[in-house]
């Protein structure tokens, strides 16, 4: 395992174990009603969002980007999804139009960086805001209820005894990883985030390498509010995916990639997914109020921030490190 | 010389990167007025070295002593205050500050506390006029050219009252007339009693200025000469630890096998740039482009690849007209173009040697047809071998290689496209001798196969002992084309840059 | 036209009122968003609409937008209590008369505002308290209850919950095993509701302090393989369709009507106002409560 | 060899011209729209009601300008009307809460300053790290909105300075305008100023170049406390009381407002005028609507949305046309 990503890891088994301490029973799974049950398959299966955003947010942040509007579209994809399906519309149509109009916003938004040159941050705050209003125009400020039994299945339903989203999110990982590691899409992002003036002297495409990377973030964006939408069977244009943004940028963060754009680590990014969940449920588990719930959000993320820092380490812990004074950043990576 | 106490001693000093030893128990002294010159390859420890005196890294091991007392620095900032002055290797300023800002920016005159911008100019254009430039010093520093941020950087380096100036590599971008007025301003320095730590890989000039002279050999300390007692060639030997039989000269140029005009470029230009040209480049050639410092030698090779935008003019390729709008367009055309400010322009310092070298032929392929991983191996240990890149690990990241393996590496992801014409932008720039050797015998090589050459070097003798004819520009403006037969040489060169091409 | 300064006889035009709503951060809000606009329109009053998104700056931007453009009437829904009293002065010197909807400001100055219209979310909290004072008397063991709280630090969070807990405090066989913001929002309501019934092994009660949490947990429960509204109650506040549905499915077993239906209340107290007519300084919107035999009833009528 | 001469320094300025006349122009539409729009005082009331955000953008000018970023910001805030609430409360004098809720501002800076010099952690998750913990110590001082009424913070709040002609503005406009000034004078007179230019410009450069990096950097962090402590104070003049969910989301304003002004958020490029201009306009948009008067709730947000995107399309189509 790269070993950036040998803290966050650390963090995440002892949040694990602070659970088992306060729930003896917390790490075990068992079969209830046909599939797996448990504690640990609910943080998967919550996490299954947020890990799907953030694998998107993962590529943008290569690029030196960012995407704020990752929520919004959560939002704009769960609505129409219920709105098509509460007209009638098939499952899979319904779902299929909502991850395609994702896809779109998503190009939008690449179009306003690469083609017209607006910094990212901006760029993607204009569909932040009007997305989330677009959002509630379509459920008109209501929340949709379906109960269509094929729809409940993406969020809520199982496969192999597993929670469908769990499987879904391993998927579009696995496509990611193969787009990225397998094909040359990872190398030329990292290119562009790395130095963008340099990429374009090597004939890299960045523009549409840009759009892409946008289209693919919000796809992801897309899917993970139909697996929202379809968990609750509902569809709420005003909470849904709120604040999303930032869950994803430190799952991105904690996964040992930069913001200044360059190396990126897709492993990195679901473990970060994976902390900021577990983090989320330990919060409701072990009864931490809720006034002091961001507290606790604070210590462990700078605890998360602490132990990955080399320079921390070197001064907390001298005798077993060797002071390492440039950031040393790994090369090996497992995908590649 | 006075055996006077050397104002400098480093003594026992290690320095480990991860995986790579940079230093090993190096000793280095230097006396007060003498000009010293750290010599050795590529990646032999001369930057690292530089910065572990002058606290940017901290040394693992061994003592510096400045004037007989103990120093260890945290910080560039508390070597400036302890006398040290230093110019980095790579051009280490801040390109969206002013001229002025870059030269004296910490330094600045200010009365209470606030800046005083009038003197602040002032002042700039005074140490800029010390070497004999002429800038607006209120434009930001990214209007210029490389070579004219070299300069600056030298400015800045000589503003403090230093006891130790420390030069890494100062001159690999200026042409003989920079070079010259720097040397002027060394003199002076060295006669009021400073003492110069000197980096360069032209052995002319370091024969020129250096007292005496410091030879590092993989981290290794080689020993210490006085310049006069040690030949070029036992340096070069002392350097690379054999002797250079290959390094001979190369013999003159045949004459190109040329078999066709492959690039035509009629009335080429932009506004603000250059003016408009016209350039005929047969396959199997190498054209030369000689000119001062801004003359726009870069100008010219941008817009034969479409980095910049032409504003007039017309491209013609095998006859046919094409319009190289574009990188990628230019590219299709096999057209190469290795630009000269590898850190901004060239390199992904973020990627490893081997993801840099294939970056170009995989942008060419697309990235749904990814270079397979053998293939990628093959070309890049290839090169690694070839051009002696060191150390030889193809995952090793590229900002952590020394100045001049960066360099290798830029040029090895144009040659492993196999371009019809390749545009190289000071390609050697800090290169060591061997490699410089090897790189234009490599040239020679190319263009006896039909590969078409544009080849842009501050160093008259190296366009003059690679091409078969010689662009001259002058105040970005193509003033002669000269065949490149017995008569030409550096000094009618230099004469036609001087006479404005009217002789 | 535009009243001249001060408030305009209702005859002399058509009345203008200006109206910040708070936000649009749930359905409830909406429908009292909706519900004002139409009674509005129906009354004939022109509705000069602003939704602050959540922020009391944005309020008091718009209420001073609202005294800059000389509206007859103002009427907000305050984010939160504090912090009126600097624009309320500066209506009152406009003679522009102000009413509160849906919940109150707590300025010591009562001549500020003409009139306060609105639910008693403290109330709310004691009736669902008392509600399940009443159905578990006959039960002697400790009452496992788990609370899905609002959003933590708003008004109705903080009410609901001191409402509910005065109520239960007396007896102490009633506990609070595990209380926790659910953001009034179905998912998290679900999401949190997982994690209790993993954490807390005897719950008995569950008290969410609106519907869409409660429908959020009612999933997790059935998810976990037990019957909610029987393995646990459920009790919860507002009324919404959803949540009345589920309460006569039985899911729900009891529920607090939190109504969002103010608007022609608030069209009748502004012509009141503005025909200078004595207003009482607090009315409360007429609301009940449903048990699951009333929500059968009711169902087919309900408005939202 | 010739000096580069003209059209250089007009070109830095350009994007913050644009801005200022683009401004101008949606004034003007908004003034041709709307009855009683086109006055001073709409103007004016744009400074009251932003006068915090325009305190807190000055110190965010800062850190973006080194390379950086603050997404504490909107919870500091909270945590000082939070804080003057209670003291205030508890019968401190005025000016001792003022002086310990600034100094709290300025040591959490402080505090994310060290994280990001010391430990070199990214200054996204450092000050997200901050954003929780201010929010935190928020909701655990209290949940409910605490009202401010010691005199002097009323007297702060609800004085009116006559400007002539019924034209009028709060005491909380001339602290910021006074912030601006000195903020603009230390980024563009002081060697501190321009070391934060330095270090945006290149981090490593400037480190090399012998500049005191990380003082900067702590100091551009503690600036941004402090300047968000104050911000928290003039929204406490604004609202009087204290609130743990006061500022939600200001940071995404305040940066927002500093990016539209011109300001790269790579560090190193843009203007304190810019800044404030990028206030203006977030204020001028939210004035519109309110004239707008009949958007729904969603409209709102849609109609938001694009005017910020049709007034940023323009400005970088302007801008790089003119170049
Ligand atoms: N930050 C770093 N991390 C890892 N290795 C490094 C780092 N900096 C330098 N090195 C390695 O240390 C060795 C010495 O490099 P250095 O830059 O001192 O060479 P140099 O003599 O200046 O060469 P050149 O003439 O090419 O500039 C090289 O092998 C280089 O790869
Ligand atoms: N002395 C100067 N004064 C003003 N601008 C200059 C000067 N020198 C160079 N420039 C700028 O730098 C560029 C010079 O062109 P170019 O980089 O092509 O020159 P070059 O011949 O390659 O010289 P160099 O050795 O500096 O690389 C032009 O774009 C010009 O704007
Ligand atoms: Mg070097
Ligand atoms: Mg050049």
């Amino acid at each position: 395992m790269n070993r950036r990503l040998l803290w966050p890891a650390v963090v995440l088994a002892l949040l694990l174990l602070l659970n088992l301490f306060f729930t003896p029973g917390f790490l075990s799974i068992e079969v209830k009603d046909g599939h797996f049950y448990g504690s640990l398959i609910d943080i998967l299966r919550f996490g299954a969002p947020l890990v799907l955003v953030s694998l998107g947010m993962t590529l943008v942040i290569a690029t030196g980007g960012i995407d704020l509007s990752v929520g919004s579209v959560v939002a704009i994809s769960g609505a129409l999804a219920c709105l098509a399906i509460s007209q009638g519309t098939g499952v899979l149509a319904a779902v299929a139009l909502a991850v395609a109009v994702a896809l779109v916003l998503g190009a939008f938004n690449g179009f306003l960086v690469a083609v017209i040159g607006i910094q990212p941050i901006v760029a993607t705050l204009i569909l932040m805001v009007a997305g989330r209003g677009l959002a509630q125009l379509i459920t008109d400020g209501q929340i949709i209820t379906v109960t269509d039994a094929g729809f409940k299945v993406i969020g809520g339903g199982y496969l192999f005894m597993l929670p469908f989203g769990i499987l879904l999110a391993l998927v579009v990982l696995a496509a990611t990883v193969f787009l990225t590691r397998r094909l040359a899409l990872g190398l030329l992002i990292e290119s562009v985030g790395g130095n963008a003036e340099a990429s374009r002297l090597a004939g890299l495409r960045s523009r549409g390498i840009l759009i892409t990377v946008y289209a693919f973030a919000a796809l992801c964006a897309g899917i993970a509010g139909v697996m929202v939408a379809s968990n609750v069977s509902s569809a709420d244009g005003n909470n849904a995916g709120l604040w999303i943004e930032l869950d994803a940028i430190l799952a991105v963060v904690i996964g040992g990639t930069l913001l200044t754009g360059g190396r990126f680590s897709l492993g990195g990014t679901v473990l970060g997914a994976l902390v900021i969940q577990t983090l989320t449920t330990t919060i409701y588990s072990i009864g931490v109020p809720p006034e002091t719930t961001l507290l606790f959000k604070a210590l462990v993320v700078a605890a998360v921030c602490l132990l990955q820092s080399a320079a921390f380490r070197a001064r907390a812990f001298p005798r077993r490190e060797r002071p390492v004074t440039q950031p040393v950043q790994d090369t090996t990576e497992v995908a590649r | 010389m006075t055996s006077a106490a050397p104002i400098l001693q480093l003594t026992g000093i290690g320095k480990q990167f991860p995986g790579v030893t940079a230093l090993d128990d190096v000793d280095l002294r230097v006396l007060p007025g003498e000009v010293h010159a750290l010599m050795g390859e590529n990646g032999a420890g001369k930057s690292t070295l530089i910065k572990v005196l002058t606290g940017v890294h901290p040394a693992d091991s061994g003592t510096i002593l400045l004037d007989g007392r103990e120093v260890s620095f945290a910080s560039p900032l508390e070597a400036q205050n302890a006398g040290i002055s230093t110019v980095y290797q790579e051009v280490n300023l801040c390109p969206n500050l002013s001229v002025a800002e870059n030269i004296l920016l910490g330094r600045e005159p200010r009365r209470f506390g606030r800046i005083q911008w009038k003197p602040m100019r002032r002042r700039a254009a005074e140490r800029l006029a010390a070497l004999d430039l002429d800038l607006d010093v209120t434009a930001p520093l990214s209007q210029y050219s490389l070579a004219i941020q070299q300069m600056v950087a030298i400015a800045r380096a000589l503003e403090v009252q230093a006891r130790v100036l420390v030069l890494d590599e100062p001159t690999s971008s200026l042409d003989t007339g920079e070079v010259e007025q720097l040397f002027k301003v060394m003199r002076n320095l060295k006669d009021q009693g400073v003492a110069i730590l000197f980096v360069s890989h032209f052995l002319d000039q370091v024969y020129e200025i250096a007292d005496r002279m410091t030879i590092l050999r993989n981290g290794r300390r080689e020993g210490d000469y006085p310049t006069g007692e040690l030949g070029q060639v036992e340096l070069i030997a002392k350097m690379i630890g054999r002797d250079l039989a290959e390094l001979e000269r190369l013999e003159e140029r045949p004459p190109a096998r040329t078999t066709g005009t492959l690039l035509q470029a009629d009335q080429l230009g932009r506004t603000g740039g250059i003016e408009p040209f016209s350039l005929t480049i047969r396959e199997g050639e190498v054209v030369g482009l000689a000119g001062l410092l801004g003359s726009g030698r870069t100008e010219v090779a941008r817009l034969l690849f479409g980095a910049d935008h032409a504003t007039g003019g017309s491209v013609t390729i095998d006859g046919t007209p094409v319009s190289l709008r574009t990188p990628q367009i230019a590219m299709t055309h096999k057209i190469a173009f290795c630009p000269e400010d590898r850190k901004a322009d060239g390199l992904i310092p973020d990627l490893t040697v081997r993801e840099n070298v294939v970056l170009a032929l995989q942008a060419r392929r697309g990235w749904t047809r990814p270079l397979p991983r053998e293939q990628q191996a093959q070309l890049v240990d290839r090169y690694i071998k070839a051009l002696k890149i060191s150390p030889a690990d193809p995952e090793q990241l590229v900002r952590n290689l020394s100045g001049g393996n960066q360099q290798k590496v830029l040029l090895a992801r144009w040659l492993i496209l196999e371009p019809r014409l390749l545009i190289l932008d000071e390609p050697t720039r800090g290169i060591d001798v061997g490699a410089k050797a090897e790189i234009q015998r490599l040239v020679a090589e190319l263009s006896d196969g039909g590969m078409a050459v544009l080849f842009i070097s501050a160093e008259l003798e190296e366009v003059l002992r690679l091409s078969h004819k010689v662009g001259v520009l002058r105040d970005r403006k193509l003033i002669a084309e000269l065949p490149n037969d017995d008569t030409l040489t550096t000094e009618v060169l230099m004469q036609t840059i001087a006479s404005g091409g009217r002789s | 036209g535009k009243g001249e300064s001060g408030a305009a006889a209702p005859g002399g035009g058509k009345t203008i009122m200006g109206f910040s709503q708070v936000g649009a951060e749930s359905g409830w809000r909406t429908a009292n968003t909706k519900s004002v606009q139409e009674a509005a329109k129906a009354a004939g009053i022109e509705l000069k609409f602003s939704d602050a998104q959540q922020k009391q700056e944005n309020q008091i931007k718009a209420i001073r937008s609202y005294i800059q453009q000389k509206v007859d009437v103002i009427a907000f829904s305050p984010v939160v209590e504090s912090g009126w009293d600097t624009v309320l002065k500066e209506a009152k010197n406009a003679n522009i008369p102000v009413i509160l909807t849906d919940r109150a400001v707590d300025s010591t100055d009562k001549t500020l505002y003409k009139t306060f219209l609105g639910s008693d979310f403290v109330e709310e909290g004691r009736k669902a308290g008392k509600w399940l004072t009443e159905e578990s008397k006959s039960e002697a063991g400790p009452v496992n209850i788990v609370e899905l709280q609002g959003t933590t630090g708003s008004a109705p969070a903080n009410d609901r919950k001191a409402g509910f807990a005065e109520v239960i405090g007396s007896d102490p066989k009633f506990k609070v095993v595990a209380s926790q913001t659910g953001d009034f929002t179905r998912a998290k309501g679900k999401e949190v509701m997982e994690a209790f019934l993993k954490s807390t092994p005897d719950i008995d009660v569950l008290y969410a302090h609106n519907d869409d949490m409660a429908l959020g947990a009612i999933e997790a429960i059935e998810g976990a393989g037990k019957v909610p509204g029987k393995d646990i109650k459920i009790i919860s506040v507002d009324a919404v369709k959803d949540g009345m549905q589920a309460l006569a499915d039985g899911k729900i077993s009891y529920i607090v009507e939190c109504s969002p239906l103010l608007g022609p209340q608030l069209m009748d107290l502004t012509k009141k106002v503005l025909a200078k007519e004595e207003v009482p300084a607090r009315v409360v919107t007429e609301e009940t409560t449903f048990t699951q035999e009333q929500a059968k009833k009711v169902l087919a009528s309900r408005q939202y | 060899m010739t000096a580069l001469t003209g059209a250089v320094v007009p070109r830095k300025y350009l994007p913050v011209l644009v801005t200022a006349g683009l401004f101008v122009a949606m004034f003007i539409a908004g003034g041709a729209r709307y009855e009683g729009f086109f006055s001073t005082q709409v103007v004016l009331n744009v400074f009251i009601d932003n006068a915090f955000l325009l305190v807190v953008a000055v110190g965010m000018t800062f850190v973006i300008l080194t390379g950086g970023i603050d997404l504490s910001v909107g919870s500091v805030v909270a945590l000082a009307t939070m804080v003057a609430a209670v003291l205030l409360n508890a019968g401190w004098p005025p000016l001792a809460v003022i002086v310990v809720v600034l100094l709290i501002g300025a040591g959490l800076g402080l505090g994310m300053g060290c994280m990001i010099h010391f430990f070199e952690i990214q200054p996204f998750i450092a000050t997200l790290a901050g954003m929780f913990l201010a929010r935190g110590l928020c909701y655990t001082i209290g949940t409910d909105s605490i009202p401010i009424t010691d005199p002097a913070f009323t007297a702060a709040a609800q004085t009116q300075i006559g400007l002539g002609g019924g034209l009028w503005i709060s005491p909380s406009v001339l602290i910021a305008v006074a912030v601006v000034a000195i903020a603009a004078y230390v980024l563009h007179q002081t060697r501190f100023g321009r070391t934060v230019y330095a270090t945006g410009g290149n981090e490593q450069s400037a480190r090399l170049m012998g500049l005191p990096v990380a003082r900067t950097k702590l100091g551009v962090y503690t600036i941004s406390g402090f300047c968000s402590a104050l911000g928290g104070l003039l929204l406490a003049f604004y609202m009087l009381s204290g609130y743990g969910l006061h500022a939600v989301g200001l940071e995404l304003d305040a940066i927002a407002a500093v990016v539209i002004g011109g300001t790269l958020l790579t560090g190193g490029s843009g203007f304190l005028i810019g800044t404030v201009l990028g206030v203006l306009i977030l204020g001028l948009i939210q004035t519109v609507i309110s004239f707008q008067g009949t958007l729904s709730s969603w409209w709102t947000k849609i109609f938001v949305g694009l005017l910020l995107g049709v007034f940023i399309l323009l400005q970088r189509v302007i801008t790089t046309r003119k170049k």
